[in-house]
């Protein structure tokens, strides 16, 4: 044995690459304004078939695309992106604050699509 | 005109050329079958396909043999020998064992022990009555008394029952007690219910014993004008400790013996003590009575050991921790594993006859659907002489032998997703279950089933037969389409079971430069798997065809390979639960469950397991950018594009039914590479539940991306390597398009590699690359 | 100015009027803080309750404390007691270990064993370098000699390591060979890598001694100027049986030790008999030397043990089966089970103080947020008064004490179907880390976390928390939703913990006619288990507030209450599973997992087991035809038309979170009647992992059946009775409208039925009915 | 105690006809040709949210109430309704026998829609 690098890349990234090629096509081809106004006027409990899909994409997303919502002691909500790594806290995405969790989480959303479209 | 059918089984299931294999058949509505040696070559009749196809062996044995109706013994029960009738009690007597029923009000009688003749209405037994009462009863030939319990005995209790009779006054005393502790039982101490009943009654009849009556413990003596003597009555519960007495014994003695104490020796005729007989390797079919007399009982059928009994503390998990808590035995009126029909015919595998895969094809009448049986075995070589060699799962076909998911299975449709096709042969075997059932089945009382044997007609394990739930081959008639193409491709090729691989260990696939395996290897035993990672490290080539593969724990004892035993745990996809307690093979010691669950994935054998299963539909296989990497591009060589397998006999393509995923953190080897996947299923694929440690939505094929099926390849020590399919259905794929398809393919470059001597293509490469990428 | 925070623990979570307790608080910017005695009224702040209330309590503590910042320990290891310094070895010495390395490449240092001074470079260590090599040093106060090992160490597979080292010759001999069998590591031998090296160097320097360096094993001395003497550079993995010895061994010497041979007893100075202890009610925090001196090792932290060693052959899976097999002792460098803090103040609670739940509330600063900590404990009668007790499952607290499923668990969106809504206290818990982690969480290694203590402060088990990832509130906070109920009804009650259960049993209830449990008693010991079974049958009337309750098989050790043992094993709702042979708790002995798999589902003693779990939304409950039954109409007297908790604060209504459901299959007493039933929640309902066999699409809220809480109730014996809600949720929905609502009428009629001496409401009926319908 | 009768109704039967009734009334609110039509056209693989929601209901219902295809031995297809109780066969459904499985299939649920509209 010549060299014993045994912490080898992991080849399971490259079929979950290939999948989320192919659902991220599939997502662009169903999103509308009127997904994401679905989301913003219930964003809880039952939704349609595409709408069900981009959530279940977003939710799914490795740790270090994930969004949560920041409760501030001044009672507004902003959206921080988690860090996917123990011990470093989510950072700050933007400046804005909400004035409730549902928006928040509706802003957060918003960023998944941001991330999904590119845009 | 009585219904023609006919249905048959052999001594073995493989057999060396020269050696000798019997043949067991039973027949209605013929007295002579139509008998010819056949090679199976393709099983299924799919249009895709080269259709099925045998060739006719001439044998000396072929012809006309003569064929009768033979009849087989249903349950579990405990035969006692008693050649001096010593347990032939005219005087006073007390019998008694703690009780563990299933179905109480089960409508039929219920024998728990006795020396009782159905017939002739002549002993004494401690049964449950129809209504399911504790009863017990004489006979003298002519009339019967009875004493009966005042209430119903509770399902899933642990009881201990017994009865003293008194020829002399003619007293009869049933005792009754609930011995259910935090544990034992299905209901707590919570539960406002007197389990207790106590009743005398004074008979006016006295036992006759008739000298030909047996001792039966979880059944009673009966005879039928065609058929002769056999045991009806069976038991459907547990029992635990019986034991009978000479003298009537005291209310206090009784009391004494419900904490499982022995009663006074000198008033012991016999006491069958349930625990005896245990080691860390497990325990066998014989009871062991530690009485004066020595009468030892015998199960017939596999009665389940290695059970919970009525004191278990539900602390000591593993009757090996404790087996004095293991009593328990567990008997089934619908359980059988060994026919015990009589011989019809021995025949000699000639000597040149290639190594292969066999029936003995009988006919009558028409010839077709149930008077059609194929009577299946495998033609191993006298002494190996090919380079590769076909490993038959006959385990796994052991497992499935009989299944009736379709039937019984509430579960089966939300599964496939279809309603299933079943076949006359369905029906019938369904409708007269004397053949026994699957490791897949519930006996009537809701227990798993966790024997599976050869002795009897196993209607799955032909050729021509689809998985009715599925309507694809499964098992057998699906590996046949491996055959099949080995045979298309001109390989040379030995055949080898699962069997030969558990007896003898790494010397029966030794001599091979490459294993292939069928298409679903689920049910392995240590032994099996051991000598296969040897093989592997000792420089042996392993191509895995399946899918859901080395995954079932299970367990052959050495005097009866024909015999598996499997118990499911709490984890994998299962057809049932193992209850607490009771998680060890009985004939081994060890425990049962996946052997994920034991410290060895398949991964660390394969690079691949079980990660999700689906029907109704199938998907491609694409390459992964591993297929191009200069040390195994040559095992896609000749496949154009990305695409692999888009064809198939199994739902239209290679990637489906069961997926194994390579996984680094459960063993696959750190050089593993992904020659090419599939993905994208239908929501029909779902996860396997052991990969699940919460459950959220969207565990499912199009939603999740680990729901696939992974082609992978790995270099072992000594130039050895595994290459796997990751699916079920490539197996399948193989004969379609006239074996001229791009699973085939691959397949070919994998196998034409694997059989050479010296190093494999690629390695060349590994010298100046990094070994572990 | 540094930025403030406070945080704090006590020696106790249950005090009686008239003891004392014992305050730890650590806290940053500030010297001094606001303390005041509360009583805890209600914890939510949301607007559809009485948000959140608390009591301000006379009590000679209030007003200002010293405080002052304090340091964790963090990471377990062992300590030697070597008093005589017979380890501070200053000629020839051979050490070794097998060792089972979880993150070899961690990119820091991590001492194996040794006696090691970091901070002076003295001593003599054998470690782990950050590249992951196997490394030895000697250190004179100045100039440090190292040896390293040609290969990096494979993770999670087993090795045997050691090193010699002569200081005559300077000579410096490394020795390292893997150990790996077919079970005990990640892979198999079909991986072609060679785990050996053995390399010899001279060294220019030797090793010097300070007295006061201890000897350590998994870690090495370290010293901060402000903190002082601390362990440093831990390890992640598993060490079995190490062991030094006052020469050079030989190679041959060694590749005996290396198959757990012990070497030569003369050169022996101590071998660590890591397989000593054992007995089938678990092992202890201490590992025995057998060597001439008794050099006994101390675990700090619970270094978890009853962990498969080196030689574990993969087939006895208990250490109570093979103790030999189980010298595998499991270091985490992020696990903290005592912070070990300088006591701030002691206080003795008056003995006129009311049983409830109280804090000690310190504020520094602006005494919001971090800068506000609450210390909270159960005040117990000295003597019990009330009819109704207030059993608070503090075992549940511990389990998900600290945990941060929100910013470590991949699942946990998919899951709540949200993202999480984090705070300020929450991120600041996180980054730090120094208090630990909840059973939910996993080490930085990805083992699993098995032991929670409250020595430590535990931020989730406080008023005014909601959990992130839910945004609602969760085992404590929502428990006082309960106990402000009880509050408002007005009832006389007394509060009692799990804790005092544990210890006491039966005797600590049985004072009681009706206890009533939390939101969430989802942890709970054989000894919680049997008392409130025998409270039952012994007249006692149980109300079972939660849902997914009486689930995880827990243990606590006598000698330490603070600290709770689990392990989750192979089947179950989870947020990870043990590995293979290592599902039996240290601490008893018993086998861990849930207790639905040990024969006691919850159903035997409460009627309903868990079922199904989701979020963001909730559901109230539809009265079922039971509930119109004359012998429990009193128990929805009052509730007009169908419905039944319609209204609160966790999701809208009482239905939600996690539910439980009636199952007569799992030992629901026959006669238990489904007062009313949640049902048709939304498809972030799932069903729970342990009812799969076979996983299905379709296994979610609008489409199975089976995904509801049922509200049931049943007699015992002796006027017992048990009622249960069926969900977590109804706890949160008492206090909507101000405590005006369906769900709080129904309990109110039970808890005013159950609270009353004599026969229960209902029975006149059972005289003339069905016993069990 | 003055009748043991343990065997004693089954209270989860309540739940399930609950939920039965609730489930039936949106699947009649769902149903129309255009959904049985798209079951003919294609029975297999992924479906609309109603059809799914249907075909999850057909699936899951009891034993005896499951529908299954048998092959006969002349080559074609007939509908039959399982048992429900061990050992029974299952019974024909009609006279109308099929050339495919797939007719046959489609066949067995029209028998399900026949059940559910009562019609």
């Amino acid at each position: 044995m010549t060299d014993p690098d045994i912490i080898s890349e992991d080849a399971d990234i490259h079929v979950r690459a290939n999948f989320d090629r192919f659902t991220r096509a599939y997502l662009l081809s169903v999103l509308s304004d009127a997904l994401i106004e679905e989301h913003r006027l219930k964003p809880e409990g039952h939704h349609s078939e595409p709408l069900t899909r981009l959530l279940n994409w977003c939710q799914t997303r490795p740790l270090d695309e994930q969004y949560a919502v920041l409760a501030g002691t001044d009672g507004r909500f902003r959206v921080v992106r988690l860090s996917g790594k123990r011990r470093v806290p989510p950072a700050p995405v933007g400046t804005e604050s909400y004035a409730t969790v549902r928006e928040a989480r509706h802003a957060a959303f918003l960023n998944h699509i941001k991330d999904l479209t590119g845009k | 005109m009585a219904q023609q059918k006919i249905f048959g089984y052999a001594n073995r299931i493989s057999v060396k050329q020269g050696e000798d294999i019997t043949f067991y058949v039973n027949c209605d509505g013929a007295s002579e079958a139509q008998v010819q040696l056949v090679r199976l070559i393709h099983g299924d009749a799919h249009e895709a396909g080269p259709g099925f196809q045998e060739e006719e062996v001439a044998h000396p044995a072929n012809g006309s043999w003569k064929v009768k109706k033979q009849f087989t013994q249903l349950g579990s029960f405990l035969q006692v020998a008693d050649p001096d009738n010593r347990l032939a009690v005219d005087g006073a007597f007390t019998m008694f064992c703690h009780i563990w029923p299933t179905i109480p009000k089960k409508g039929e009688r219920q024998t728990l022990m006795g020396r009782w003749d159905t017939k002739n209405n002549t002993g004494f037994a401690l049964a449950i009555n129809p209504e399911g009462r504790l009863e017990f009863q004489v006979g003298d030939g002519k009339e019967v008394d009875y004493v009966t319990a005042e209430l119903p005995l509770v399902a899933r209790m642990w009881y201990f029952v017994g009865v003293s009779f008194d020829p002399a006054s003619g007293q009869a005393t049933l005792y009754q007690e609930g011995v259910a502790n935090r544990y034992n039982s299905l209901l707590g101490k919570v539960v406002p219910h007197d389990y207790a009943s106590h009743v005398r009654q004074t008979f006016r009849f006295r036992q006759k014993n008739a000298p030909s009556t047996p001792f039966l413990i979880a059944g009673s003596r009966d005879h039928h004008l065609l058929r002769g003597d056999f045991v009806s009555d069976l038991f459907a519960g547990k029992i635990d400790r019986p034991a009978i007495c000479d003298r009537v014994l005291s209310r206090e003695e009784l009391d004494a013996c419900k904490t499982g104490a022995k009663p006074n020796a000198a008033a012991i005729l016999a006491w069958w003590d349930t625990t005896a007989g245990y080691s860390d390797r497990g325990v066998g079919q014989t009871v062991f009575d530690s009485g004066p007399h020595g009468l030892d009982a015998e199960g017939v059928n596999h009665p389940v050991r290695a059970m919970t009994g009525f004191n278990w503390n539900g602390r000591d998990d593993c009757f090996r921790l404790a087996p004095e808590q293991y009593g328990g035995i567990e008997f089934h009126p619908d359980a059988v594993t060994d026919c015990r029909w009589e011989e019809t015919a021995r025949i000699t595998v000639p000597q040149d006859l290639k190594s292969g895969i066999y029936a003995m094809r009988l006919r009558i009448g028409p010839g077709t659907g149930i008077t059609e049986e194929y009577i299946v075995f495998i033609v191993r070589p006298a002494k190996p002489s090919a380079k590769l060699c076909y490993l038959i799962p006959t385990a796994s076909y052991l497992a499935y032998g009989n299944e009736s998911l379709s039937f019984d299975a509430h579960i089966i449709q939300p599964m496939t997703g279809q309603p299933p096709v079943v076949t006359e042969l369905d029906v019938e075997t369904y409708e007269h279950r004397e053949y026994g059932l699957s490791t897949y089945d519930h006996f009537e009382d809701g227990a798993g089933v966790c024997f599976s044997s050869y002795l009897r007609p196993v209607i799955n394990m032909r050729p021509k037969y689809r998985m009715s739930s599925m309507n694809i081959t499964w098992q057998f008639p699906a590996d046949l389409s491996i055959s099949a193409w080995i045979r298309h491709q001109g390989y040379d090729c030995d055949f080898i079971t699962d069997e030969d691989l558990d007896r003898e260990g790494l010397d029966a696939i030794k001599p091979y430069n490459c294993v292939i395996t069928g298409t679903h290897p689920e049910y392995v035993s240590e032994r099996m798997l051991d000598a296969q990672e040897d093989f592997v490290a000792g420089g042996g080539r392993l191509i895995y065809m399946g899918g859901n593969g080395y995954y079932w724990v299970v367990g052959f004892s050495r005097d009866n390979p024909a015999c598996m035993e499997v118990r499911k745990l709490d984890s994998g996809m299962r057809a049932w639960a193992a209850k607490p307690g009771e998680h060890y093979l009985q004939t081994t010691g060890e425990k049962s469950g996946l052997w994920r669950n034991r410290g060895r994935a398949p991964q660390k054998l394969t690079g691949v397991g079980f990660i999700g299963e689906g029907f109704e539909t199938a998907s491609p296989y694409r390459k992964m950018p591993d297929a191009w990497h200069r040390t195994v591009s040559w095992i896609t060589e000749g496949v154009e594009g990305e695409i692999i397998g888009d064809q198939g006999l199994a739902y239209g393509a290679a990637g489906g039914i069961e997926l194994d995923r390579y996984d680094l953190s459960l063993g696959t080897p750190p050089h593993t590479k992904i020659i090419a996947a599939t993905g994208g299923h239908s929501d029909n694929y779902v996860l396997v539940t052991e990969e699940l440690l919460y459950a959220y939505a969207g565990l499912v094929g199009s939603l999740d991306y680990r729901i696939r099926g992974d082609m992978t390849y790995f270099t072992a020590p000594n130039h050895g390597a595994v290459f796997c399919t990751g699916a079920i259905g490539y197996g399948q794929a193989l004969p379609a398009n006239g074996f001229d398809n791009s699973a085939a393919k691959v397949l070919a470059n994998v196998v034409e590699a694997f059989i050479k001597d010296g190093p494999l293509p690629g390695t060349k490469w590994t010298l100046e690359e990094k070994q572990w990428r």
